[in-house]
């Protein structure tokens, strides 16, 4: 199954593994289920560790053998032979990668050991570990399946195991938070249900439809079907669905207005599940709107270029002001992300290869760097027992590699060259400068706010407190003697640190394919939306 | 002969006058009455349109409609007894335990 | 002796690195292709002194034997100054300009174009960013510049860094930091394309950050730090959005491409000079920010929190050279002689004032500076503002094709760079071993119990006074250094500053009206210079000591004096043996060779001293003699009047030294007070109210505006969904309350319900 | 009599005629004997005297009642894909019907596994007396409820399901009164069948009274239409109502009149406001039917009603505005109700009334006449599919929350807190219960209501303008039916906020009372079962194999 369908496997063995072992314990005769609870944590890492592994075989070719700058536009490997789900409505398991989907499922394989590493000594931790599976397989498949309605379903997936770790691990207002998260991005995904069916119900391949509606979900299909005719007759109604797709997947990013459910999910969240949240579950939004949204409806997004710079330019600009106004080390994390999503608008709204690669390896950076933010705050949390900046100064003596990581994670998420983010910055804005002139002052600025508010919470926190042995420790620590972070804490955010230096320096790895696979995105779809519409520079 | 509709109009008017009891007395025993005054209404009704169509159907449905209607006060009547049996009342403004 | 026999002997670990390059040599490799030592080999020690000081924290042998990872990064510096002097003597063997080409591609990308045909993807003319050198002789001398006192700097950090109680067991960063941020000078100086330097320019940004901060639990330190930081950042971002139009231009940002014919943009197109000045000046920015020159300047004094050697690498070695190289590196832009865009000369005339009013502003500030690393400080925005004026005058030349008058001053500018980066690379070294030592005299005096004293300030000079007996190899180092900045005749700066003074006064006769504010402030400032350096170094050398104990400073911690020694040859003769070989030409790039090319020695100095006072123009002749008389006759004296002083009575100073003391004493002495409290003295010390001016308007603006929006955020977006859910809420308990719990409720609105429906019903379908 | 054909037919019916007159008989039998007069022989009659051990088992109709519905469950199930015939003129056996009891023995099934604990045997109870504390006198009570009454409860659950068994067969509108009056009657007594607990008669007075007022409406409606046409058999008003020229304000009055009734069975708004009295008095598996199987009988109704006969072969149906006000106004009203509701039972009721306003939007979908055949289908499909696996997890819910009314009673939301510590299992089960109502992926409940939106989709978004350049023009052009979709999935969002809070509850809140579940093995597996078919009918073969099931029987509709 690995060699002939690798992508059903990774997708499904840690839903299945991960359920059962939440399941067995209380299914299972005494002993077993005390073994199982015994096993869980370990055995979910080291679950996770060998889909880590295989997708890294799968990205260096040990599998399969694929050249990735080889892929054409449409086209994706590791596709599996098409599984009938439900026929009557035309429901397929459809899996197969691109050079959009698959950094993403390669960040997912990445992040889930290390936010199992990061949080290994969670309470409960025979039912976290594999809860976080169970979360893996959902977000996997997010990336990986190429059915609208499988994708909706695993879409909806990754909410339970979220809400789960928000509300048995988060923080002190956790309920509000895990209700407002599920049912704020549930609301706006129902809305793009609603434009998914719009779609659906224009498909016409025969051989892929249902025998009760006659249309199907298939996504290759549809894009096929998109870039001849375009899908949906009437332009109103194309825009309407582009419109209902863009709340869903605006919301999810999150992109200003639609942004507020993230600061509550991310502080209430324990770490692991920000790091997931941050890492890749935001990048859906952007996955999927570039997957749905853009390829499908090139026509729209090039007419609603103006909405996209709107929303990203909001984003990116208030997003970095508000943070600015945050005395909560998460919130203001969270709302850094915000303001980095907004980014990614941006570099699609640009409208060439060069801004939508570097909105793609955004998702990519964003992925490595924001979990390693939320490690530190949580490590924070999980150490010094608040997150309220200004409660604590000179931490830096006491917690040397907490410093140590807090600034090479600042760092790298205020855009310092060599780090990952810095890539997906330059070449969003020099994609940017070319097509939408001085407009660019903002997003350039947005770049010392970022720098104030990042550099400050550092001064107040690992910084400053006079005598060095002693510094400023926070109330909450009730005379507990400072510590510096687990060593699993360290290690995991050791990767982070790594990877994100490793992809500063050599962004190629991924940029390759990602700039490959834009330049070929921009010549199939959107190049002829935009000389219909007549878009001139 | 009396005209089919003159039956009907009965009918209409009985059940108005079933209705408005039905919503406007507290006692639920005459509230049970004037849901019996609206299925002897709708008896009317079929006798009518027995006479109208020249059907046998009518009768037979009315027949049972005044069955029904008997059972219906069987039943009513044993449960209003227990809520008597409970709450000592069978005003129905008075047995709000369940609301809102 | 036997001690400092044991420090020696640490320094045989760094022998393998001094090995590495010569055994390439001896291979018979290139040397183009090993320039990625220089870089790649101060990265890796980075790390691993960063980690490995973090593992072995306070370990026995990592303190002492590795001086705390010291060692390695002295050796991983002198791998790289030895990739450096072989990459340099290879070039100076091949003359000319070396390329490596790219060696990998880092961005590969594509670019859409819109023709008459609709868009397509760009066939040609864009290219993706890859990585690669680019030497010439500007490069080339910063190479060496930053190579080399980064050595020595690190060197110095050794002996200044690890005696200190203070820094226990954290020296590890110290060092790890010091060669990232000697990384980031070298890939910005071998960088072939604008947007690698750049990114090296971030990072020094970033090691500026960390090394300023290195106190961090001091709050001046770790303010300082982030105002370094975002007052760079500021200027950086300039410079992106600069390098971003470029790009735009040209569709490439490597210079080769760049370079090879400036008035041709992507695809054949002229380059509108409009947009091209408005790139350059966009770069300039972040120049200013960078070399701290008005009004990016305020990061600059207050950059002095880090250690000393830190403000050695930052003022000599590194950061605001970066500024300087990048303007220089505008010169191909302008250079109409050489395919360089017309009608482009405001560009240098913006560049010129921002460094008149800088260097005159720096210097009247340093007038009145007690804290001796400060004067430096300003003396270093000073320096550096000539160097811009000069440049700014160059690219007014160029851009009016006199070229030879352009090359010239470029030539002396750049020149001036590398006599300002050698003297006050030693200065602050030299101010660094004061302050070493007068610290320890005071914990000394006070058995170390100084926790108790955190009043005094050994980098105050009010404190110092007599001490060129006490230390006097630094007092002859420092002698050297500021005879190098005052530019007294023969030594050092003067060469450059002369020629830097009289060409700019050359351009205002010449036509560039504009240029007469910079052409007075900086004549001003030459004799300005002269009375604050005097004053530094009679106020720390001369005359009585002002504090007891100055009896106890001694010259005695190892490392730190043979940096002095080197640095104070090369800034006594270098200078001079320099110009003799015709740097500025070749500088300029008008000459080749390093190389005399007169018949004698004499003919020789003659043309370089014709040089600096231009013999062709009477006016400007007399510009140099001024020149000469404010910086070296005016100043000084007046210095020596008010601060000199010979020394207590016994105490003997070095025959170097010795004369100076005692001429000090020669010119009487001025009490200054009345001058020294007046209000313009006050707003001196305030540094002329700039900082105030920065955080009022922070202070009253984004801080304010982001609270705001923070609130905005939690009450006016979040607040809709909060008002959503607690309508929700209210309408469910006003909706639960029609459940009245009454049967005959039920029916009646069942009734109601159902006629209002079949009247609605009735309504609509007539 | 019925031929032997007729009763194979009637099979499943049969059966539960059978049970019902065994439910009486055999808890009866005993070793009573009657003397013949003039002798000393006795001959045993074995009705009354002292029962058997078997007979007196008090779980004996209980068993029974399990038995039949098991046997007309599997035969119906069995059935769906082959039924057809005709009984006697009234009774018309399709695939459809055959679903629709599947759907209703297999609801009744459940309830009665559920009561099976909620009764359980202890002969010598008591009647509480004055002196007795207050503690004790609850005890009392609640050991008199769990022990008379099993085969009052058990004869009335299999009456309603033969009402409802009939109901789904009638092919004369009469019958198919008669039928519901049968099913309801019943139902009003389970309702009422806690009368010594002071809400029980309550409820059921109210459910009665409302109830009642609603049917004689419907009958007098009814009779309008009689008066009108002359006949009720579905066909001739099928075809009278085509051929009606203009409108007949007896035939428009009468079947409007007749909505009302079916209105209340569906617990539609403005009619449904006993409904959550009455689940709230109710015993949970009696209001886990009346939420399921009760509601699926008024859809039947509704579908003879609307569907079958007063739908025009084109264009819109009269009552299209009607049912989407309607729908629209229940949907919101019960999720917006439920959302502060402390009451689980009440809350699930008011979840109920939303879910009838999701399956009346679509119903009014193809009312609007914008579909063709194969849409209208597919909508109906939905609707059916829908309240197949209602089933299933509302039904589930009730369960889980019939395994807390074993200790008391479980009519505040307190009584869940902390489940997940008392049962993890069962917590989970109520957990996906909860996000099945929601319409959570990839769970059956959002598949059926994928089903219904897309059907709404499906006939309404073509409408709009294909000129339209922008997003407004095309949105003025487009059919209000689509803005249905909308409101149903704005309100599944709304809806999820008290769905969740139960889960919230559950597993985050510490229970009252941190003693284990008591041991219901059955009902306990029951829920599991229910659990896992949730999800399997969601995604994969299992959606596929009901969804063909379903779609035979609407096409035979």
């Amino acid at each position: 199954m690995i060699e002939s369908d690798p992508l059903t496997f990774i997708t499904l063995t840690p839903l299945v593994v991960g359920l059962a072992l939440l399941v067995l314990p209380y299914i299972a005769p005494a002993s077993m289920a005390d073994f199982t609870r015994k096993i869980a944590r370990s055995f979910s890492m080291g679950i996770a560790l060998a889909i880590f592994a295989i997708t890294s075989a799968l990205f260096l070719g040990q599998i399969g053998n694929i050249d990735w700058l080889d892929i054409t536009q449409g086209q994706y490997v590791f596709q599996n032979e098409s599984v009938i789900l439900v026929e009557s409505i035309g429901v397929r398991w459809v899996v197969g990668v691109d050079a959009l989907s698959f950094p993403m499922v390669w960040l997912t394989a990445m992040l889930i050991p290390v936010s199992m590493l990061v949080e290994w000594d969670a309470k409960k931790g025979h039912i976290f570990h594999p809860l976080i599976l169970i979360m893996e397989g959902a977000l996997i498949g997010v990336f990986v399946v190429l059915d609208l309605f499988v994708f909706y379903v695993f879409w909806e997936l990754t909410l339970i195991p979220m809400f789960f770790l928000i509300l048995v691990w988060g923080g002190d207002d956790r309920r509000y938070a895990s209700m407002k998260f599920f049912i704020y991005t549930f609301t706006a995904s129902v809305l793009m249900l609603i434009g998914i069916l719009v779609m659906y119900f224009n498909t016409g391949d025969a051989s892929l439809a249902g025998t009760l509606t006659g249309h199907h979900f298939d996504l290759v299909s549809m894009t096929a079907q998109a870039s001849g005719n375009g899908l949906i007759a009437g332009e109103g109604l194309r825009h309407f669905v582009w419109i209902l797709l863009l709340i869903g997947f605006a919301t999810k990013m999150p992109s200003v207005p639609v942004h507020t459910w993230l600061p509550d999910a991310h502080v209430q969240a324990p770490t692991a599940g920000s790091m997931l949240l941050a890492g890749v579950m935001l990048k859906m939004g952007a996955y999927g709107f570039l997957r749905i949204a853009v390829t499908i409806f090139p026509e729209s997004t090039v007419v609603f270029t103006p909405l996209l710079i709107l929303l990203g330019m909001a984003s990116l600009v208030y997003g970095a002001i508000v943070c600015m106004g945050q005395t909560n080390l998460k919130r203001m994390v969270a709302y850094s992300s915000v303001s980095h999503m907004g980014l990614i608008f941006l570099g699609i709204a640009t409208m060439q290869p060069l801004g939508i690669a570097g909105a793609l390896f955004m998702m990519f950076a964003h992925g490595i760097i924001s979990p390693l933010l939320f490690a530190v705050a949580g490590a924070f949390k999980h150490h010094y027992h608040t997150l309220e900046i200004g409660s604590m100064r000179g931490i830096a003596h006491h917690s040397p590699w907490l410093a140590g990581h807090m600034m090479l994670g600042w760092m790298a998420s205020l855009g310092l060259p060599l780090l990952a983010g810095f890539v997906a910055e330059i070449a969003v804005m020099i994609a940017f400068w070319m097509t939408f002139g001085w407009l660019v002052i903002l997003p350039a600025l947005t770049l010392i706010i970022t720098a104030v508010y990042y550099l400050t919470s550092m001064q107040r926190t690992i910084f400053e407190g006079g005598d060095p042995h002693v510094g400023v420790l926070p109330d909450t620590m009730h005379r507990e003697e400072p510590r510096d972070i687990t060593w699993h804490e360290n290690a995991g955010m050791f990767v982070l640190v790594a990877l994100t230096v490793l992809f500063g320096i050599l962004p190629f790895i991924f940029w390759d394919m990602m700039s490959d696979w834009s330049t070929e995105f921009m010549l199939e779809t959107l190049i002829h939306a935009m000389n219909s519409q007549g878009v001139k520079p | 002969m009396i005209e089919a509709s003159w039956i009907a109009g009965l009918g209409v008017i009985l059940f108005g006058i079933g209705l408005i009891g039905a919503f406007s007395r507290k006692n639920a025993i005459v509230v049970l009455m004037c849901i019996e005054v609206m299925l002897n209404a709708a008896n009317l009704n079929f006798v009518a349109g027995a006479l109208h169509h020249g059907s046998v159907d009518g009768w037979v449905f009315t027949a049972v409609a005044i069955a029904i209607a008997a059972a219906e006060v069987a039943i009513g009547l044993a449960i209003l007894l227990s809520l008597y049996s409970t709450q000592e009342t069978i005003s129905l403004d008075e047995a709000t335990l369940l609301r809102n | 002796m036997g001690e400092h026999k044991q420090e020696w002997d640490r320094l045989l670990l760094i022998l393998p690195f001094l090995a590495i390059v010569p055994y390439l040599y001896s291979t018979g490799e290139s040397s183009t292709d090993y320039w990625w030592l220089i870089i790649a080999t101060p990265l890796v020690f980075f790390a691993a002194i960063a980690i490995a000081g973090q593992v072995w924290n306070g370990d026995e042998v990592w303190v002492n034997r590795l001086k705390e990872g010291g060692i390695l990064g002295l050796g991983a510096l002198s791998v790289s100054l030895s990739a450096a002097i072989w990459l340099i003597y290879d070039y100076l063997d091949h003359h000319g300009h070396l390329e490596s080409g790219d060696p990998f591609s880092w961005l590969s990308f594509d670019v859409l174009t819109y023709d008459s045909d609709g868009w397509s993807v760009a066939s040609s003319g864009f290219s993706g960013i890859g990585f690669g050198i680019y030497l010439d002789a500007v490069s080339i001398m910063l190479l060496f510049v930053a190579t080399f006192l980064c050595f020595l700097i690190c060197w110095f950090a050794i002996g200044y860094m690890t005696t200190d109680s203070i820094n226990d067991n954290s020296n590890h960063r110290f060092f790890a930091e010091f060669i990232l941020f000697s990384m980031g000078m070298f890939g910005m100086v071998l960088a072939d394309n604008f947007l690698w330097l750049f990114i090296f320019w971030e990072i020094m940004g970033l090691c500026s950050y960390l090394l300023i901060g290195f106190y961090y639990w001091k709050e001046s330190a770790a303010y300082a730090a982030k105002k370094a930081f975002l007052t760079t950042r500021v200027g950086d971002v300039f410079l992106m959005i600069g390098l971003l139009m470029l790009y735009d231009i040209y569709g490439s940002l490597d210079f080769a491409v760049v370079f090879d014919d400036p008035s041709t943009g992507v695809g054949g197109a002229a380059v509108d000079a409009a947009m091209l000045e408005t790139a350059l000046l966009m770069l300039f920015i972040g120049a200013v920010g960078k070399s701290a020159q008005f009004p990016l300047h305020v990061w600059l004094p207050d950059a002095m929190e880090g250690p000393t050697p830190v403000s050695a690498l930052i003022h000599a070695a590194t950061m605001v050279n970066a500024g300087l190289y990048l303007v220089a590196r505008m010169v191909p832009f302008v250079d109409v002689h050489n395919h360089g865009v017309v009608g482009m000369e405001d560009l240098g005339l913006i560049i010129a004032w921002i460094g008149g009013i800088t260097a005159f502003m720096a210097a009247a500030i340093a007038f009145v500076q007690n804290d001796i690393k400060k004067v430096l400080a300003y003396s270093t925005m000073s320096q550096l503002a000539y160097i811009f004026t000069g440049l700014g005058a160059a690219l007014w030349f160029f851009n009016h094709d006199k070229h030879h008058a352009g090359a010239l001053v470029f030539g002396g500018a750049l020149f001036h760079l590398f006599n300002h980066a050698m003297a006050k690379g030693m200065l602050f070294m030299a101010s660094g071993s004061v302050i070493h030592e007068v610290h320890h005299a005071h914990d000394h005096l006070h058995h170390g119990d100084d926790h108790g004293d955190h009043d005094f300030d050994p980098q105050d000079m009010r404190n110092m006074g007599g001490l060129a007996s006490k230390l006097p190899v630094t007092a002859t180092a420092m002698m050297f250094g500021s005879m190098s900045i005052i530019g007294i005749p023969l030594i050092g700066g003067f060469w450059s500053k002369e020629i830097i003074v009289g060409k700019t006064w050359y351009a205002y006769f010449n036509g560039a009206d504009a240029l007469l504010g910079p052409a007075l402030l900086i004549l001003a400032t030459a004799g300005m210079t002269g009375f604050y350096m005097s004053r530094m170094w009679f106020m720390t050398f001369a005359g009585k000591p002002k504090n007891e104990l100055v009896d106890h400073v001694h010259e005695e911690t190892p490392w730190i004096k043979t940096p002095l020694v080197i640095l104070s040859i090369i800034t006594a003769l270098g200078g001079f043996g320099l110009a003799l070989y015709g740097i500025v030409d070749w500088l300029s790039g008008d000459a080749d060779h390093l190389s005399i090319h007169k018949a004698t020695l004499l003919d020789q100095v003659i043309y370089e001293l014709e040089h600096a006072f231009l013999p062709e123009d009477e006016q400007v002749r007399m510009i140099g003699w001024t020149t000469i008389a404010l910086s070296f006759i005016l100043g000084p004296i007046m210095a020596a009047r008010i601060y000199g002083g010979s020394l207590k009575e016994g105490e003997q100073a070095t025959p170097l030294v010795h004369w100076l003391t005692s001429l000090s004493s020669k010119f009487g002495n001025q009490n200054v007070d009345d001058l020294a409290n007046s209000q313009f003295a006050d707003a001196l010390q305030n540094r002329l109210y700039f900082d105030d001016l920065y955080e009022w308007a922070l202070g009253k603006t984004i801080i304010p505006f982001s609270n705001f929006a923070a609130w905005f955020d939690a009450n006016v977006i979040d607040g809709v969904i909060k008002q959503i859910e607690s309508n929700s809420v209210l309408g469910s308990v006003q909706i639960r309350r029609v459940t009245t719990g009454s049967a005959r409720d039920y029916i009646l609105m069942a009734a109601i319900g159902a006629l209002s429906i079949f009247a609605l019903i009735w309504g609509v379908s007539g | 009599m019925l031929t032997t054909e007729e009763m194979e037919y009637l099979l499943p019916e049969m059966v539960l005629v059978a049970g019902i007159i065994l439910a009486v008989l055999v808890p009866n039998l005993g070793d009573s004997t009657f003397r013949i007069p003039l002798t000393r022989t006795r001959i045993p009659i074995f009705i009354g005297g002292t029962r058997f051990k078997t007979t007196s088992n008090p779980r004996i109709p209980a068993r029974i009642a399990i038995l039949a519905f098991f046997v007309a469950f599997v035969y119906s199930f069995l059935e769906i894909k082959t039924a057809s015939g005709e009984v006697g003129g009234v009774i018309e056996i399709t695939s459809f019907t055959r679903m629709m009891s599947f759907v209703f023995y297999g609801a009744l099934l459940l309830a009665a596994i559920a009561t099976t604990y909620r009764m359980p045997a202890r002969p010598s109870a008591r009647a509480p007396r004055e002196k007795d504390s207050e503690l004790r006198t609850e005890a009392l009570i609640s050991a008199l409820m769990d022990n008379r009454r099993q085969v009052d409860f058990h004869i009335l659950l299999m009456m309603v399901g033969l009402g409802m068994g009939l109901m789904a067969m009638a092919s004369n509108l009469f019958f198919m009164f008669v039928a519901i009056e049968l099913a309801s009657l019943a139902a009003y007594i389970l309702v009422a069948f806690h009368k010594e607990e002071e809400v029980g008669g309550e409820a059921g007075a109210k459910y009665f009274i409302v109830g009642s007022v609603a049917s004689a409406t419907g009958i007098y409606g009814m009779s309008l239409v009689y008066l009108w046409s002359g006949d009720l058999d579905f066909d001739a008003l099928a075809a009278s109502w085509a051929a009606m020229d203009g409108l007949d304000p007896f035939a428009v009055v009468g079947v409007g009149l007749m909505l009302v009734a079916f209105g209340f069975k569906v617990s539609a708004a403005p009619f449904h406001l006993a409904t959550p009295d009455a689940y709230a008095g109710a015993s949970s598996p009696v209001a886990g039917v009346l939420a399921t199987a009760s509601k699926a009988m008024g859809f039947v109704a509704l579908f003879r009603v609307l569907i079958e006969i007063t739908m025009p072969e084109e264009g819109e149906a009269l009552w299209f505005v009607l049912l989407a006000i309607i729908a629209v106004v229940t949907m919101t009203w019960g999720n917006l109700a439920a959302l502060t509701s402390e009451n689980p039972k009440r809350m699930l009721a008011y979840s109920s009334v939303a879910h009838a306003g999701y399956m009346l939007a679509a119903i009014a979908a193809v009312g609007s006449g914008l579909g063709d055949s194969s849409t209208t289908e597919l909508v109906l499909v939905a609707i059916v599919f829908h309240l197949t696996i209602l089933v299933l997890f509302k039904l589930g819910a009730f369960l889980v929350l019939g395994i807390l009314e074993t200790e008391g009673r479980s009519h505040r939301l307190e009584d869940l807190h902390g489940l997940a510590q008392r049962d993890p299992l069962i917590a989970g089960s109520m957990f996906i219960f909860m996000l099945a109502l929601a319409g959570v992926p990839p769970l059956s409940g959002f598949l059926s209501k994928l089903l219904m939106i897309n059907g709404i989709v499906n006939i309404s978004a073509g409408t709009g303008s294909t000129n339209a350049d922008a997003i407004v023009p095309w949105a003025e052009t487009v059919d209000p039916v689509f803005w249905l979709a909308m409101a149903i999935v704005l309100n599944s969002a709304l809806s999820l906020f008290y769905y969740l809070r139960i889960g919230l509850v559950m597993f985050f809140e510490a229970p009252e009372n941190a003693k284990p579940l008591r041991k219901t093995l059955h009902l306990r597996n029951t829920i599991l079962v229910l659990t896992v078919l949730t999800v399997f009918f969601g995604i994969g073969s299992g959606a596929e194999y009901l969804l063909d099931l379903v779609e035979t029987a609407v096409s035979a509709l």
